[in-house]
């Protein structure tokens, strides 16, 4: 028994190094970016644009913080987009036809607790479909969306604009402390929450067990369900407020403004490290997946690339951010 | 000694431009003409950077504004002023269009001037704020609220623009009702819902539609600007109804997908089809006898001239300030082309004056 | 009867050991062409083990095996074929999907190809030939496998491995049986025999497992008896009887030591779970017991049996489809392994790696895996906590890893499933089911849990006991019942002055 | 011996049997789940659109539009069959279509008058695109969620950079003349899409590749020990989704009479929605391109009814998804163990 410890305990650490030596090429595409473009473009580090990447990128990092845990479960939400939209024109909608006859306080509370509230609803339902219809997350969020997005279309058939009476209540947005944004400190506490939630509270754990093992979570009493409509009620909730921030930031509403994100959110994650298998990955990781969207795109406009190239581009570099940041460690593991 | 000499002749300069600035005909800009000699020599040194922020390069007609920018970036060439083209693709997401023009401003730090066509309405002031927080100017088109507008951001917000849509969907209609003997039943696709082109237009029908009180409308909906959505909509309404005489597109893309639908049928040429942009194959259809009537709104001019103002505003040869509110927002002229002018207007090449900006003002 | 022949095919000294236990320590195998060869003994006594070495699904630790007087080292089930060596496995390999001839022929559809093409006639006709063989006619090759009960199922699984033995014109082939008649019924198996007569007379061999004594000494020529991963004697079948192959498969009496029997208590009698008539359709039924408080009681019966199940409705992952469950006097129906947890009832699975432990995760995370609620404050967890209690069992149960933190995957089998211990005990319920507690341990580490398992009995715990072998099961249990196709066949008190010998034991399990 | 008494006298067997009798029962009626769906649908629009559902002419704006959902669909099948995903249809569809449209006489290149040769490269373009979301997929071990993904914006990029903001319509006469044409009153793009489910078909049940998907998509540990290589077939399958989506991009502009790369948009999502309904499983090894074509089949009848019921068309949206979500939840076999992601 004594021989057979040591040369596990080596191969342990082998695997543990290959942990950290992903964590360090995740990290290390991100670095890249950033020295390439600080060095080769002279306005890059200047104060509008630090203020662009760290204000502009909370809504993308909000829904990305909701995402990861639900991918930490193994399952996917493909309606984050869709009810994203459905925040956002609810709250400009409110916001527009009664919030203008209230005092710009109680018309802000209201209009977050209505979008929020929606978000909570909506998470439960698919969380509730999924976990007790048993119907994979990547079908049921996909009916979720196509629900959802005619709701949000129903709700505003078109872009409306947030009125200039109450743009009291989304001022906070351009609120600014040196170049870093009201908006990203929020998405940035919100990460640290999910954070706490994640690594601190016995629900997080049951996520990294479920995801790691449903079977094996399931036999040593883990509340699997319970745990798994929590987190799709959170993923609504960071949605909604995704939906909110974006209302903020375009001082207007429109329906179909999250469809764009749906896919971007999950990619976010997986950039940032978090395994689409489930069981691995951290909030943390998130936020450098979203600067590193946030940095490919920002690059394109610097650089100037054209119009025609920027698609190219972007999945390129995608690809390339992928390729050297996914963790390989496990080799047994099916890639799907 | 060198120093002040140099710094009397600076001081010289700038009053004697200001002096020339002075004379600028506020009130009848449209006679203001860019003299280049007046521009100073440090401005054309420093890289100015244009920009055009668009929906998709799909649709043809937004192409045609970019060809806008490409010509006034020949004539900046003529004029010895340093500058860089750069397109800004939303792809029709509101999101990244602000986030685009955020970063291109970022970019040029202040020494920025641009065209857009917001994705949609609310986003305009979202646009003009991310230009004005670098000191740069944009001048919009098509697509704002009413409750916003230029003067809400003065000096970076210089102008909006648009043809007259109301216009546009009026004259386009009256083309097809004609066609069709003032009398029949129409199908009707509209724009992207909530986009103030899409709203004027229908609103231009509806005008329309309540002077030939014998034209039925059987099917409305939307297409969203899109060729493909419009082909799917026809052909399940033509399978639906069997008289129809004619179809109402708010734009020709979405003609386009009317014809083939039409086509398809061996309809084509027997029911009118009109629409608004005048799309190089649309026109042609229009030449064939496939199509009755669309709108030219010029995006060269749109692009171009949008582009020229805001260079004369850049450059200090105007003052926002002192424009009269009918330069800050104003419509451009648009052209019928029928089946009279079509091959005329396909033949034609585009050439433009930008040292006089307003030239683009409609009367 | 066919001494006077050389074996064709022969395994000597074969060693297997699966990070850190020796599931064998050295067997061996002859067998001679035209024969039918018995592998005989408990569950986890290696004959599975063996099996999948010879067929090239895993290599063996050590050993050499021979075949037609050559040296064969299989690195893969194709090469096994390629030499005509082929096995039904015991979990079915067959891809539902996909209809009889392409399971039959899956892999080999090459030999089918015309033009680019395959023909599919051609293979349903091959198909039925092979079926035919074996005297199987009313299967349609084109049906699919889903569409198939499972009886049909293993036959054409044996139908695949025929193929490989037609596939070998004239040379001796090796056709291993991995208990294929545990779903047959009576004239299924009677078939099945009688192609193994069949194939033993066209000079091939077959290799037979099974838990039925009587199957076994009614087709077989010869037997071999394996415990504990040892090859204990061969016996001609003609000389063999069940009494003489269950001693043998016995073999060497319960030590006292071994299994702590001085530290064996009397249980309460208070009644921790009480099962009425206790069914699961088409599972088991008519089940009814008693544990009580500090009871070991052991639950035997071969693989098949229904003993799996209970576990399961006990647990909470399965709900029962008739009677009752009492916990202390109480009714109780669990939804979930969760509301058992509750309630104070938690299983340690048999198949660790696929429900004991989260690979992933860090040995500390899992031993609070099922008490991650208890030991929090509010909503947050404790890591502190955490850390305590880890430390506390990898002391206790001097669990070799090199820290809390380790990840899971990184700890030997014997030490994860002290990890799954800790977290049952930390877990702190009155009643513990333990399936196969000791799978895949080694000595050391088994004679560490038994222990445990005393002392937890002692502290007033109840332990529901599916042994990994029987002679664990009698040796641990104060009461032993006994399960034979999802019924209850018998009860022996198994108090420490009355054990009950295995044959006994083993004599109502088949 | 008396086990044996047991053995025949016991029920326990018999309940076993019986129970494996009630479960096939029950899955086979569970596999003619989306047939009962569609059937319920035809059966409402025709009795509630009136005679504008069941028209010859309506049949035919169907079997128009079926044709390149359906096309897609098939690749999709393919892709999902052995359980992975492709998200770059809309810009593999997207870019084949407007390629196509340059390389044929049309109206921006005139130069370029390839015919055929214009279609097979475009075709080939997108077979090169599906190759290599395969190949980077197997071999770098990335899911194939996000290299589709990065090849999304890949091949909508080539799209849009082949045409440069002028869409070209088709001059072809050949092509522009398969627009109109059709065939025993079936429209030939609908043609295609029917040859090419007989052609899917016959790869699924026919060739040994066909099994070895099904195979691979059930456990990839049984096809690995009897020596298929895994990975080649996973990399074929996504080849065969480009050849697809490359022709569905084709059929696309032929039909719009126009290449741009919006022909693809829009068309991922209904066709996951569509493949999913039709009983194939997003798990892998169960379903087939017969499933993708009820699943299609659903989906059209549905939108096409909802128009011409002239639902408001933003609540059309809603009711795909609800469909969707109640013809799956029909199609699933729930116990208490199964774990569904």
């Amino acid at each position: 028994m004594s021989n057979t410890a040591k040369p596990l305990a080596g191969a342990g650490k082998k695997v543990r190094l290959r942990g950290h030596l992903t964590q360090y090429l995740s990290f290390s595409a991100i670095v890249l970016l950033l020295l390439g473009l600080s060095l080769t473009q002279q306005n890059f580090l200047g104060k509008m644009n630090m203020s662009n990447l760290f204000r502009d990128t909370a809504p993308l990092m909000i829904m990305a913080a909701g995402m990861t845990s639900v991918l930490l479960l193994g399952s996917i939400d493909l309606s984050t987009g869709a009810m994203c939209s459905v925040s956002n024109v609810l709250f400009v909608r409110f916001l527009s036809e009664v919030g203008v006859n209230m005092p710009i306080g109680l018309a802000t509370l209201s209009a977050f607790a209505l979008s929020l509230g929606f978000g909570v609803v909506a998470g439960f339902l698919m969380g509730y479909v999924h976990v007790k219809l048993k119907v994979p997350s990547f079908i049921a969020s996909l009916g979720f969306m196509s629900v959802w997005q005619s709701a949000a279309l129903l709700i505003s058939e078109r872009s409306s604009p947030v009125p200039k009476a109450v743009w009291g209540a989304i001022d906070w947005y351009k609120v600014s402390f040196g170049v870093v944004g009201l908006p990203l400190i929020i998405a940035l506490v919100l990460v640290v929450l999910v954070f706490v939630f994640q690594a601190r509270t016995t629900i997080g754990k049951n996520i990294y067990a479920i995801g790691g093992n449903e079977r094996a979570a399931r036999i040593a009493g883990v509340p699997v369900d319970s745990t798994k409509i929590t987190v799709f009620v959170l993923n609504g909730f960071c949605a909604a407020l995704g939906g909110i921030f974006l209302a903020a930031k375009l001082r207007s509403g429109a329906p179909t403004i999250g469809d764009a994100f749906t896919l971007m959110v999950i990619a976010s994650c997986v950039l940032g490290g978090t395994a689409l298998s489930g069981g691995r990955g951290s909030v943390l990781g998130t936020i450098i997946g979203v600067f590193t969207v946030a940095l490919i795109n920002n690059g394109m406009n610097f650089i100037g690339v054209s119009a025609y190239w920027q698609n190219v581009v972007f999945g390129l570099f995608v690809l390339g951010a992928i390729a050297i940041s996914v963790d390989r460690s496990v080799r047994d593991l099916a890639i799907k | 000694m060198k120093k002040l000499v140099a710094l009397a002749l600076a001081v010289m300069m700038m009053l004697s431009a200001v002096a020339v600035m002075a004379e600028v005909d506020y009130a009848n800009l449209k006679e203001f003409k860019i003299d280049p000699a007046q521009i100073p020599q440090e401005k054309k040194d420093t890289t100015l950077y244009l920009g055009v922020s668009i929906r998709g390069l799909e649709n043809p007609y937004i192409a045609t504004i970019k060809v806008g920018m490409e010509m006034f970036g020949k004539y900046l060439d003529s004029i010895g002023q340093k500058h860089e083209m750069q397109v800004l693709d939303s792809q029709g997401d509101n999101d990244r269009e602000v986030d685009n023009m955020r970063q291109f401003a970022a970019k040029a730090g202040g020494n920025a001037i641009a065209y857009s066509d917001p994705n949609e309405n609310s986003i305009a002031y979202s646009l003009a704020e991310a230009m004005a927080e670098s000191g740069a100017y944009l001048g919009t088109a098509w697509n704002k609220p009413d409750d916003v507008g230029p003067a809400d951001l003065t000096p970076n917000w210089v102008m909006h623009t648009s043809p007259d849509n109301v216009l546009n969907g009026y004259t386009i209609a009256v083309e097809l009702f004609k066609g069709m003997g003032g009398k029949g039943n129409i199908l009707v696709l509209q724009g992207m819902l909530g986009n103030s082109a899409a709203i004027n237009r229908y609103a231009g029908l509806q005008k329309a539609l309540a002077e030939y009180p014998d034209i039925k409308v059987l099917e409305d909906d939307t297409a969203n600007w899109q060729t493909s959505e419009a082909l799917t909509l026809v052909e399940t309404w033509l399978s639906k109804h069997a008289d129809v005489g004619g179809i109402w597109c708010a734009n020709d893309s979405m003609g386009t997908g009317a014809l083939q639908a039409l086509d398809a049928k061996g309809l084509k040429g027997k029911v009118g089809v009109v629409g608004v942009d005048a799309n190089t194959d649309f026109v042609e259809a229009i030449r064939d006898g496939f199509a009755t009537a669309t709108m030219s709104s010029n995006g060269y001019l749109q692009g171009g001239y949008t582009l020229a103002v805001c260079y004369a505003v850049w450059t200090g040869l105007l003052d926002v300030a002192k424009f009269p509110p009918e330069y800050r927002e104003f419509a451009t002229p648009a052209l019928l082309v029928n089946k009279d002018n079509a091959a005329e207007y396909l033949s034609a090449v585009p050439e433009f004056d930008f040292s006089t900006p307003f030239f683009m003002k409609a009367d | 009867m066919t001494t006077e022949r050389k074996p064709f095919f022969s395994a000597r000294d074969i060693t297997k050991s699966f990070s850190g236990t020796q599931a064998l320590k050295g067997v061996d195998l002859e067998v001679y062409p035209g024969e039918i060869v018995g592998l005989v003994g408990e569950n986890g006594a290696g004959k599975s083990t063996l099996l999948k070495i010879i067929i090239g699904a895993q290599p063996p630790t050590s050993g050499q095996m021979t075949l037609h007087g050559q040296s064969y080292q299989p690195q893969t089930p194709m090469d096994a074929n390629a030499n005509g060596i082929g096995m039904v496995f015991q979990e079915q390999s067959l891809i539902v999907n996909l209809n009889v001839a392409q399971n039959i022929f899956f892999g080999h559809e090459k030999e089918f190809r015309e033009h680019g093409f395959i023909n599919w006639g051609k293979m349903n006709k091959a198909a039925a030939e092979v079926l035919a063989h074996i005297d199987v006619t009313d299967i349609n090759p084109r049906k699919k496998v889903a569409d198939l009960n499972f009886a049909t199922r293993q036959m054409i699984e044996i139908a695949k491995v025929m193929n490989v033995t037609n596939a070998q014109q004239g040379k001796n082939c090796l056709i291993l049986l991995d208990e294929p008649t545990s779903i047959l019924n009576e004239g299924e198996v009677q078939n099945l025999f009688k192609q193994m007569r069949r194939i033993a007379a066209q000079g091939h061999a077959v290799v037979f497992v099974s838990h039925r004594l009587d199957e076994v000494l009614e087709i077989t020529d010869r037997i071999y008896v394996y415990k504990d991963g040892t090859s204990v004697g061969t016996l001609n079948t003609a000389e063999a009887t069940e009494a003489k192959l269950y001693e043998m498969m016995v073999g060497r009496p319960t030590t006292t030591e071994y299994y702590h029997l001085n530290q064996q208590t009397k249980p309460e009698e208070q009644v921790e779970l009480e099962v009425r008539d206790l069914g699961l359709h088409g599972v088991f039924k008519h089940v009814n017991f008693k544990l009580h408080k500090g009871e070991v009681l052991g639950m035997c019966g071969v693989i098949g049996s229904g003993k799996e199940e209970i576990c399961a409705v006990l647990s909470g992952d399965e709900l029962p489809t008739s009677g009752q469950v009492f916990l202390r006097g109480r009714e109780v129906r669990f939804n979930s392994p969760k509301e058992a947890l509750e309630q104070g009832v938690l299983m340690i699975p048999k198949e660790r790696l696929y429900e004991g432990v989260v690979m992933m995760l860090s040995v500390e995370d899992n031993i609070a895996m099922s008490n991650n609620k208890q030991i929090a404050k509010g909503m947050l967890c404790s890591p502190k906590a955490v850390a305590r209690q880890a430390d506390h069992w990898i002391d206790r149960l001097r669990i070799k890893t090199s820290g809390r933190k380790e990840l899971l995957m990184q700890l030997s089998g014997g030490n994860q499933q002290k990890v799954v211990f800790s977290r049952a005990l930390a877990s702190n319920v009155d009643v513990l089911i333990l399936n196969h507690p000791t799978r895949g341990v080694d000595v050391g580490a088994k004679e560490e849990i038994y222990l445990l398992i005393r002392e937890m009995v002692s502290q007033g715990k109840s332990v529901l006991l599916l042994g990994d072998t029987l002679d664990e099961c009698i040796g641990l249990s104060n009461r032993i019942l006994v399960m034979k196709d999802g019924e209850m066949t018998g009860e022996f008190d198994a108090s420490v002055e009355a054990k009950p010998s295995q044959v006994d034991v083993v004599s109502l399990m088949m | 011996m008396d086990h044996r008494v047991d053995r025949s006298a016991v029920t326990i067997a018999d309940e076993f049997a019986e129970k494996i009798r009630q479960s096939n029962r029950k899955d086979r009626i569970i596999r003619t789940a989306p047939l009962i769906v569609l059937a319920v649908l035809i059966v409402f629009f025709s009795l509630t659109a009136g005679r504008g559902f069941a028209s010859a002419s309506n049949l035919q704006a169907i079997l128009n539009q079926l044709a390149i959902p359906l096309i897609v669909a098939f690749g999709l099948t393919f892709v999902i069959l052995i359980g992975s995903i492709d998200l770059s249809i809309n810009g593999t569809v997207g870019m084949a279509g407007s390629v196509f449209a340059c390389l044929v006489l049309n109206s921006e290149y005139p130069g370029l008058n390839m015919g055929l040769w214009g279609a097979l490269l475009a075709i080939l373009a997108s077979v090169v695109a599906g190759f290599l979301v395969g190949i980077i997929y197997v071999k770098l071990r990335i899911p194939s969620f996000m290299v589709s993904f990065a090849f999304l914006y890949i091949c909508r990029g080539i799209g849009m950079l082949s045409y440069q903001g002028h869409p070209p319509t088709i001059r072809d006469p050949l092509f522009l003349s398969l627009a109109k044409a059709s065939f025993l009153g079936i429209p030939f793009i609908t043609w295609v899409a029917i040859i090419l489910f007989g052609v899917c078909y016959f790869i699924q049940e026919y060739t040994a590749f066909g099994r070895h998907i099904y195979a691979v998509g059930t456990n990839e540990s049984i096809p690995r020990s009897v020596g298929v290589n895994v990975g080649r077939v996973k990399v074929m399958v996504f080849t065969l989704g480009g050849l697809l989506f490359g022709i569905a991009g084709v059929v696309g502009a032929i039909r719009l009479g126009q290449g741009q790369v919006g022909i693809g948009e829009g068309l991922m999502f209904p066709a996951q929605a569509a493949v999913v309904v039709g009983g194939t499983s997003l798990a892998g090894g169960k379903g087939g391109v017969l499933n993708t074509v009820v699943g299609v089949l659903i989906m059209t009848v549905l939108s096409n009814g909802l128009v011409l019921l002239s639902v408001n068309p933003y609540i059309r949206t809603g009711i795909e998804g609800v469909i969707i979500l109640v013809a799956v939840a029909l199609t699933i076999q729930r116990s208490r163990q199964a774990i569904s992601k």
